[in-house]
């Protein structure tokens, strides 16, 4: 069978979230996925750190979402985009400005190496 | 029997939803996106006709979390409410079903050796969505039945593109020996290239996704052959999300006829559109 | 590699956890069951040695409800709480997995073309624990690590016994492209005749069950030819549930050494056992 | 493909649990899931048609737990017997009590037909 995905063949600057990942990043997307329910937004709106305090996460990973460090949270403690999009917009981040971030750019910088930046 | 009439395939991102909702569709940067779809409502409307479309789409955290992710889940149900993934309810009629005919596929399906996971409640978000609204009006309400079809294209190990076209193999044995007349369209959902992850994150390959483009209509074969790495190399980590098209292929005859194509890429993601005819 | 050493048949009723837990197992109507699994207890601890218990089971409405129901479920965490499926806790040690383990065969068994439903939070149930009390002591810990491997087999449709045989096979693939040196056994359970719906409630068919002990164990591929008609048919509507036992004999060499084996139907459930080692 | 289910060959006293039964049984499985729960068992066994009332069940399914007509709710109500299993559990009926209604006997009457009827 030919190899799906090879670890033997890294992609630069890029992670594939595969079980590995997935077990990292286990409990900061749960957390994640929580605000996919409107009264767990409020709730986390209102006051993050006593919403957070609900959930099992470890003190990097608070530390991470206190700093909206998007980069930490995808390179480092196995956020999924998906999930992770879900703190974002609670928080006033949008999936574009996560990417700069991750970019090491200005939310600025990178609209301006897009085509049409108009859609969004 | 029913039969296969159509196919599309066709990104789903988000943005897309949101500029729909917000009535933005005329503005430059997006025109070039929604008035593509408007040729191909009308085709749909007026030639293709379907009762029911099987939307095979993924689910990016609304229904499933990785506590239990399916590779394959399907809907039975007569009625798929308009979920939340995290920005609330959007302004969209829920999605009517068909649980006799999502049962008869599924029956068809498990016994050809297809492991779905059977789901009576499914909220539907925009990898759903998204599609249906740029493929089909819903004033007053959708003018078909839907089968929602979830593949996982976002957890690895993910099933191959070899396996997403058996599914659509399946699929259309499945279809044709169910014993109504209803015409049915097979709608592969999202890519193209895009990566959202990284410092890769806005990875963009037009001359690649073109070349999907041509090879999905007439030498899908060699789509099959690809690996998620290859996908991934060359369009990005979340382009393997594009393997769904091939369930819609597989699901259609050898020969189709192209009656629509598009391709957009004005922010991270290749917005693609193709539409197929069966048989044609 | 890891190999598969073992694999045992066994029934999986919830009453036997019932007469475990308050302490009945000499009571004259019990005994016959639970002595028979003294010797598969020593066989497994000191001739067979296994590592890791891969446990083929069903889901009774525990951790899984027809708002979702998988076709087949793996567990890929390192520990699997005992569940609640509407009687309260038993008394038992949680169970350990080994999710490195379990994230291997999830790969091969996925790229193999099985379309497993991923679960990293699974409580487990009778159907779970009965075998693993039965077979294991769990004082001060259970001795293996586990793989719960759920099969749908109450909600029809249900993979066919091919099928499970097939899955069977490719597990044993999985285990021996693992390199650790680990050694497996592949739990099958459930059964053997029983009937829980209608007047035909408490249907048992000892002759019928004796013969798939025969086969399970030299004959398999006439046990693969069955459809879940026939299994009914001879030994009622749940009985379906021996389609399990085929993933395990689908995992293991055709020439196996059987151990034990055993076969009880006090009430309402032929109470079956069988111990095979593999390549023996 | 052989057929896995001949619905041509119907199997006496016996009721498969298809689609079909999935589908029409849906509500009172569902509801019988909800028992899987300490707290909802509690609240069951506390106020029985109180409980009822915050489930989608129609006023035949209400009538049917109340009776405890196991039979009508397995026969007729598309009843799973895993889940259903739950209200008989929370309502002292086990599995045989339902075993004997469903077959129109006493629980003796039932008990008397096993083999060694201690092992329950
Ligand atoms: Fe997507
Ligand atoms: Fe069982």
């Amino acid at each position: 069978m030919p190899v799906q995905v090879d670890r033997n063949r890294p992609i630069a600057d890029t992670r594939i979230f595969t079980g590995e990942e997935s077990r990292r990043g286990y409990r900061i997307n749960k957390f994640a996925m929580s605000l996919a329910r409107a009264e767990n937004r409020d709730a986390f709106a209102a006051d993050e750190e006593a919403y957070m305090a609900g959930w099992d996460l470890s003190a990097d990973e608070k530390e991470a979402i206190r700093d909206r460090d998007w980069r930490r949270i995808m390179d480092e403690l196995g956020g999924n985009i998906y999930m992770i999009i879900k703190i974002g917009t609670v928080t006033g981040h949008g999936l574009y400005q996560i990417g700069a971030h991750q970019r090491g750019e200005t939310y600025e910088e990178f609209l301006a190496t897009r085509n049409a930046s108009g859609a969004r | 029997m029913a039969s296969v009439v159509a196919g599309i395939g066709t990104s789903h991102v988000p943005s897309i939803g949101v500029a729909y909702d917000q009535g933005r569709t005329q503005e430059p940067a997006w025109k070039p996106l929604f008035d593509a779809y408007e040729p191909v409502k009308a085709w749909l409307r007026d030639e293709i006709r379907p009762d029911i479309a099987i939307v095979v789409y993924n689910d990016h955290g609304s229904s499933f979390f990785f506590d239990k992710y399916p590779t394959f889940a399907i809907g039975a149900a007569d009625l798929y409410p308009v979920g939340d993934e995290g920005w609330g309810r959007r302004p969209l009629p829920d999605f009517p079903g068909d649980a006799a005919f999502s049962w008869h596929l599924t029956e068809s399906l498990v016994y050809d050796e297809f492991d779905m996971t059977v789901c009576q409640e499914l909220a539907v978000e925009h990898g759903f969505m998204v599609p249906m609204h740029l493929c089909f009006g819903h004033d007053p309400g959708w003018p078909v039945k839907t089968v929602p079809l979830a593949v996982n294209v976002i957890q690895h190990p993910l099933p191959t593109a070899a396996r997403c076209w058996k599914l659509g193999r399946a699929i259309r044995r499945a279809v044709e020996s169910y014993p109504g007349d209803e015409r049915v369209a097979v709608l592969g959902t999202g890519g193209m290239s895009h990566q959202l992850n990284g410092a890769r994150f806005g990875h963009l390959n037009p001359d690649w996704d073109n070349s999907w483009l041509d090879r999905i209509e007439s030498d899908p074969a060699a789509l099959v052959a690809l690996t998620h790495q290859d996908i991934m190399e060359a369009a990005g980590a979340e382009a393997v999300e594009l393997i769904m098209w091939l369930v819609m292929r597989g699901a259609l005859s050898e020969t189709v006829g192209r009656a629509h194509r598009n391709y957009y890429a004005p922010m991270t993601t290749g917005m693609g559109l193709i539409a197929l005819e069966d048989g044609a």
